[in-house]
């Protein structure tokens, strides 16, 4: 047995093509420890987990386990050893079921020592995953993945990280896809594993969360270590000055702005199977939330509203006057913009850059006679980018590049450069870090002030209630409720109605 | 008993159809198969020679009484003929040669004879002083055609009597020829004196550079008669094209199984000679086709080892296949 | 009402068997030939050859890749083994040499692709041509007459009255079946091609898997090149050229997705055989080979079609 | 020290324009015909008919598609103008009538894959094995010659003393090049190819955009049926078969990505003329069309890979 650290990663430093994006970082865990990773988006959190994992290769400093200095070639190395990871980017397979998902690269043999798969043991084995941890309701072994939504992804993601029985496991923001129910099961989850002394590195940029489960909490910015410190001895404010190095207000700004009258207006908003009969408001300077649990078909009603999905009945009526959408197209000539959750599928061109991803919804804007303004272009780009605070070297930057956090900033700054009269956020603020946050806040704020209407669909519950001036909740494709003013504040209410409350 | 036309399914394997001079024999043989009320089950191999064998045992098992063969490989197409000896189907190869002389009887011609006429043509007719650098344009390797020919240049001693600066293949194929022809015709420049192709598509397209280049004095020629080539010939712009009776192949196979599939004796070996096509006799050829410039050119004689005195021409053909055998 | 419904769910499920079918039911009927052992026979010996070489696309495929050198290694194998019995060497010891030659080829392409980090395309297509230009340069362009009579048997013999090519054909499918249904293997094969970040952070060796899925594609191409040289009795510089598009034709039709991830080895076999049921079809039907072409093309459209609708895919 | 350092980065920021100049160095040293303007003429000439396809080509994989068709289109092109002048009409018409059936061609493709949801590598093929097919039939497989002399400029012409299909050449590129690096609808097309559906969420028209890339290609083949058959004089059904492999190569080794969504125009052009170089240069040194092949194999690997270090790809 080594020192009391489990796993301690000194001096780590990386560069990415002359980049420097760590400088000295460090991190130990104890066993059974819950360790909180703080930092703003691209602080390099990921980039360094990545490195002990073995996916990345350190410039410098060095990694140890268990009392032994290891440099792991490849995450199938690091998995031997003991360490697994959930990784801030889902990355299941679509194709392949979930009980081969599960056990990718550690199938059930057989017979031992060849290489035939036991589908049955397969199928079996995750099944008690998933009845273990209360998943089975919804998921079978046997579904394709591709079928799941991404809440019930990251699940599993999560299931399978666990199942490897590791000494230590990494969650890269393992709650920025999960709304209430399921980030309660994963914090029952992290209880288990504490009491088996396992060490959990957690990353997360929601502060109740670090404070409800943390022991420790190490903050690294611009890739290098600021401190580490007990839970129990930080407040807010200390835990975001060490990571944005300044003082930030905290709490949700109010929205001031005048309401106006209703811009947006969906009847009978019907997908078969998915929602049915949703009927909606949304009035000028107003921010609409949406709750519900996971499923419930939030996502949905406003992809078929832009255009995407395709709607089998219901009627749009913008400004008083009745529209069609048929095409995302159309909406966005409407300006009804919709920020997705996905962004890897739905929000952005990741092996494009920066400025391309801004401007391609917005060329009515950037073009005249389809040729592209191009000087006008890296204006607003930047303009844009910059007003999200991305973190950047520049606006060529492939998007691929980006933290997490930073690449929602470009979905983000996308649309608005649409000028929005509907804007829909769909969890507007995953993986994003505080200080951004608050920027996203105050511009929705600024945004509700120019008489723009917004819709935000979140599962952040305080977020929800913070931001919202008045909430529907939705439950199995159809409008439970809505809470308007002081009803607002209250979870019990909003829960309440998510877990089959009266009809409308 | 002796059976009826309308009774006889003959099966006829071609190379490739897509080949222009090919393409001719194939109507040939569907026109002779038409005109003699037979049923003929023409099967293209498209230039693989694993196609034709299937394409064979297809026929085979459609149960035809003959079967004519154009190989698309010596070597490669041979086992068609042990197949068909097993069936106890006769089987007439056509055109080109196999490399399994166990078939009942062959239609065609010798291509080791067209290149050695071509050859000939070069060294005594073309006006071309000996030690003049040329280049030779092949066809595919491995293929009757390609190999034949180069074998007559050999044969005649062209190969030496010229400087051969360049040889290099374009697969039967007119672009491919065109962009070796430009090549050459820079590279070269005034040196090169003459383009010797082993086909005319080939050849048309060297033509095509030499015009392009303003090199009306490089000589081109080539072999089987395609209507461009003679036409260019007639012009002026093409030295030679030696006559490959591809009417008179797929006519004249087409009898000679009929017969077989009759049980009747059948000439084995029936040579259609070349005809080199000049500016001499175009215009004959032009107005009375094969039969007006066969047997006037007792040169073209000489070289060929197994002399059939005309022929070539429509009714000494069609007598052949009632002869008895040798 | 009801049955008409039940009909048209049982055509959906099984889109290309139907079309497979449709095909064996129209000849049935348009030609007494059809359906004799003979042409059965027939039918199934011609496709031994793109069969076996689409097993080994399909592998390929489903990770992501292509494979467009697999007629070269034909070509190959088919001159090493023709130069080898022409000396001499006893047909086993010749085909042996050939199967490292051809291994050798697909450990180049796959060496290429996952560790050097070529795409596929280019990877094999070079392969290709510096593969056909080797098998002429070595045979200096001409073709190898092979006699040796033990040798032929693989092209032409007959086991337990089943042309050899055929059972050769049986064993690849089953053995591809059983590697890609039933291990590991092909599990990684699948999850390559559906997520190579995925499969590689889950601890799969994907540069391993990759490269074998080449060597295994060549292994098949060997095959193809001993059967081929054996059943025309010679080695051929020229052999197997093109064949790398009916195999992946094959692969296609079968519903492998062509980005990988996506597809089974059933659905290529039923792949192949729809093609040479195809072609022999036509052929019996003395179709003008110009006609072929454009028949097949059309059928090829409605076969795809028709299993996108099974498949619920869009369409 | 230093120096040796900057000679490697330039090396390096110039992968295959390196590769190019490499080419034509040597060949001036070894060749003394090499660098004269009729070379040069001939060079470009000669690619002007890959060069022009690979210009389609690279719209159609940028998007993640491919077009097997291609060469087919050109065959058409050529059997429709070649019957058309033979029978006496104007040379605008006639090429005026192929575009139309070519664009149909193109719209064929894209509706298949855009609106039906056909892997593109399986509509493409069909649409290449119907239109061999289809040239075929309509010419009866015999060549059309052609003699109407204002036709024939297109191929064999000069405008301002430079060969015309050179001037069409380098039209073509500069309107590919406009519109994909100019143009809303380049963007698109990089969109779509990178991630389609963000493209659609984000308004991008796709089907539409991925039909246009076809009916693009398709008319990119409709000039090099026409260039090709004013070139040879004749209209030939078997004209332009395995182009498509060509153009596809010279996109590939351009740098553009088979699966869509990264590369570019000009990579594309360094990559075409770097096939004609090598072409021209092989001919001019009178390798061995065997060689030639090895040759050509080896010089796409090593100009890939200096292009992949340089763009610091893995390699
Ligand atoms: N593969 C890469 N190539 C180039 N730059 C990279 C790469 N991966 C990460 N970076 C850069 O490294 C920095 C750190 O990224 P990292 O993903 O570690 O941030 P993070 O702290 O996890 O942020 P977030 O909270 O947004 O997830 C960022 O600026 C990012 O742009
Ligand atoms: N209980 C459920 N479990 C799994 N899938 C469900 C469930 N209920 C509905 N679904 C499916 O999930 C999809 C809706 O998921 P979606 O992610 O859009 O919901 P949401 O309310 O937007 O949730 P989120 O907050 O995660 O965005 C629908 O396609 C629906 O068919
Ligand atoms: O002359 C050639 C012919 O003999 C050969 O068999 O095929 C192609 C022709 O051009
Ligand atoms: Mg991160
Ligand atoms: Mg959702």
């Amino acid at each position: 047995m080594g020192g009391k650290y489990i796993l301690e990663a000194t001096g780590i430093d990386k560069a990415f093509s002359g980049v420097t994006v760590l400088k000295g970082a460090e991190l130990c865990i104890e066993p059974g420890e819950l360790h909180a990773l703080m930092g703003e988006n691209g602080a390099g959190k990921s980039t360094l987990m990545k490195i002990i994992m073995g996916i990345y290769t350190k410039d410098a400093g060095k990694v140890v386990l268990d009392g032994k200095e290891v440099e792991f070639k490849s995450a199938r190395e690091a998995l031997d050893a003991g360490i697994s990871m959930i990784h801030q980017e889902l990355s299941p397979i679509p194709e392949m079921t979930v009980a081969e998902n599960v056990f990718l690269g550690r199938e059930q043999k057989k017979i031992k020592g060849l290489p035939f798969v036991d589908k049955k043991q397969l199928n079996q084995k995750t099944q008690e995953l998933l009845v273990e941890y209360e998943l089975d309701q919804y998921i079978k072994p046997t579904m394709k993945m591709k079928n799941l939504n991404i809440a019930q992804i990251q699940m599993m993601e999560i299931i399978k990280a666990v199942s490897y029985n590791s000494k230590v496991i990494i969650m890269d923001e393992p709650t920025s896809s999960l709304s209430e129910k399921e980030t309660e099961t994963l914090f029952h989850i992290i209880d288990n594993l504490r009491a088996k002394k396992v060490g959990i590195i957690y990353i997360s940029h929601r502060m109740e969360e670090v404070f409800e489960l943390a022991d420790r909490v190490s903050v690294l910015r611009d890739g290098q270590f600021i401190g580490c410190m007990k839970v129990a001895d930080a407040s807010r404010e200390q835990l975001i000055n060490m990571m944005v190095g300044r003082e930030l207000e905290g709490g949700y700004p109010t929205n001031i702005a005048k309401k106006g009258d209703v811009v947006l207006e969906l009847k009978n908003f019907t997908r078969k199977g998915v929602f049915e009969d949703v009927n909606l408001k949304v009035r000028s300077g107003e921010i609409l939330g949406l709750a519900g649990l996971v499923g419930a078909g939030r996502s949905e009603v406003m992809r078929a509203l832009v255009g995407y999905d395709k709607l089998d009945s219901g009627e749009i009526y913008l400004e008083g006057k009745q529209i069609t959408i048929k095409h995302p197209q159309d909406a966005i000539k409407h300006h009804i913009v919709m920020a997705s959750e996905d962004r890897k599928e739905l929000g952005l061109v990741l092996c494009r850059n920066i400025k391309e991803n801004v401007s391609l919804q917005n060329f009515d804007k950037l073009s005249s006679a389809s040729f592209i303004q191009k000087p006008k272009e890296r204006k607003l780009a930047k303009e844009y980018t910059e007003k999200m605070a991305t973190k950047m070297n520049g606006i060529d930057d492939l998007v691929s590049s980006l933290s997490g956090g930073n690449q929602q900033k470009v979905v983000l700054a996308k649309c608005l450069m649409s000028e929005p009269k509907v804007l829909i956020m769909d969890e507007p603020t995953r993986g994003i870090d505080v200080g951004a946050k608050a920027a996203i806040y105050n511009i929705m704020i600024d945004l509700a002030q120019q008489g723009i209407a917004i819709i935000m669909i979140s599962s952040e519950m305080p977020e929800l209630i913070g931001m919202s001036d008045r909430i529907m909740v939705m439950a199995n494709g159809k409008v439970k409720g809505e809470l308007e003013g002081e009803e607002t504040a209250s979870q019990q209410a909003i829960m309440n109605l998510a877990f089959g409350g009266n009809e409308q | 008993a002796e059976k009826d036309n309308a009774d006889i399914k003959i099966g006829f394997s071609s190379k490739d159809n897509s080949d222009t001079f090919v393409a001719a024999i194939a109507d040939a043989a569907e026109a002779e198969a038409k005109e003699l009320g037979v049923e003929l089950l023409m099967y293209d191999a498209g230039g693989d020679v694993n196609k034709q064998i299937s394409d064979c045992e297809t026929l085979l098992a459609a149960g035809v009484d003959a079967l004519v063969v154009i190989p698309q490989s010596v070597e490669g197409s041979a086992p068609v003929v042990s197949m068909a000896n097993d069936a106890g189907v006769p089987i007439i190869v056509d055109n080109g040669d196999i490399g399994d002389k166990n078939y009942t009887a062959f239609v065609g011609c010798t291509d080791q004879e067209s290149g050695e006429l071509l050859g000939k043509w070069f060294m005594e007719e073309s006006g071309l002083e000996k030690g003049s650098k040329v280049a030779i344009i092949e066809g595919p390797m491995g293929q009757s055609g390609q190999v034949g020919r180069m074998a007559g240049f050999e044969e005649v001693g062209m190969l030496d009597y010229f400087d051969v600066v360049a040889t290099q293949t374009a697969n039967w194929k007119r672009d491919e020829a065109m962009a070796l022809a430009e090549d050459w015709i820079t590279t070269y420049g005034d040196d090169l004196k003459a383009i010797i192709c082993e086909n005319d598509d080939m050849g048309m397209g060297a033509l095509s550079a030499a015009q392009a280049a303003g090199r009306d004095d490089i000589i081109i020629g080539g072999v089987d008669g395609l209507d461009d080539a003679v036409q260019a010939v007639k012009d002026g712009s093409y030295g030679v094209s030696v006559l490959q009776d591809s009417a008179g192949q797929g006519r004249v196979g087409v009898d000679v199984a009929v017969a077989a599939a009759k049980g009747e004796e059948v000439e084995p070996d029936t040579r259609i000679p070349f005809r080199p096509i000049t500016k001499d006799n175009v215009d004959a050829y032009l107005e009375g086709g094969v039969d007006a410039i066969s047997g006037d050119d007792a040169a073209t004689e000489d070289t060929t080892e197994e002399k059939t005195d005309e022929a070539a021409d429509d009714t000494a053909a069609e007598d052949t296949t009632e002869k008895e055998a040798k | 009402m009801t049955q008409k419904k039940d009909i048209g769910k049982i055509l959906r499920q099984f889109g290309l068997v139907f079309v497979a079918l449709f095909i064996i039911a129209f000849m049935s009927i348009k030609s007494d030939v059809f359906l004799t052992s003979q042409n059965i026979i027939n039918i199934l010996r011609q496709i031994s050859i793109n069969g076996i070489l689409a097993v080994g696309m399909t592998f390929v495929i489903l990770t992501g890749g292509i494979d467009l050198s697999v007629g070269s290694v034909v070509a190959i194998t088919g001159v090493i083994v023709g130069s080898l019995l022409q000396s001499g060497t006893n047909w086993f010891l010749a085909s042996l040499a050939a199967l490292v030659i051809s291994a050798i080829c697909g450990v180049f392409n796959g060496w290429l692709i996952s560790y050097v980090g070529f795409q596929p395309f280019i990877a094999t297509l070079s392969t290709m041509t510096i593969g056909r230009g080797f098998a002429q340069v070595y045979s200096n362009g001409k073709p190898y007459t092979i006699s040796d009579l033990s040798f032929k048997v693989i092209g032409q013999g007959y086991f337990l009255g089943i042309p050899v090519p055929i059972i050769l054909l049986v064993i690849f499918c089953i053995i591809g079946l059983v590697i890609l249904t039933m291990t590991t293997f092909g599990r990684y094969v699948f999850a390559i091609g559906g997520n190579m970040n995925a499969a590689k952070l889950s601890g799969v060796r994907t540069q391993r898997v990759q490269l074998m899925v080449y060597v295994m594609s060549s292994i098949c191409a060997w095959m193809v090149g001993l059967i081929l040289a054996a059943r025309i009795s010679s080695g051929q510089p020229t052999a197997g050229e093109s064949y790398e598009m009916d195999a992946i034709a094959a692969t296609a039709i079968g519903g492998t997705s062509m980005s990988g991830g996506i597809g089974s080895l059933s659905g290529t076999i039923i792949g192949f055989v729809i093609l040479g049921l195809l072609q022999n079809s036509m052929n019996l039907m003395n179709i003008n080979s110009f006609w072929q072409q454009i028949v097949k093309g059309l059928l090829i459209i409605i076969a795809v079609f028709l299993d996108m609708r099974t498949k619920g895919k869009k369409a």
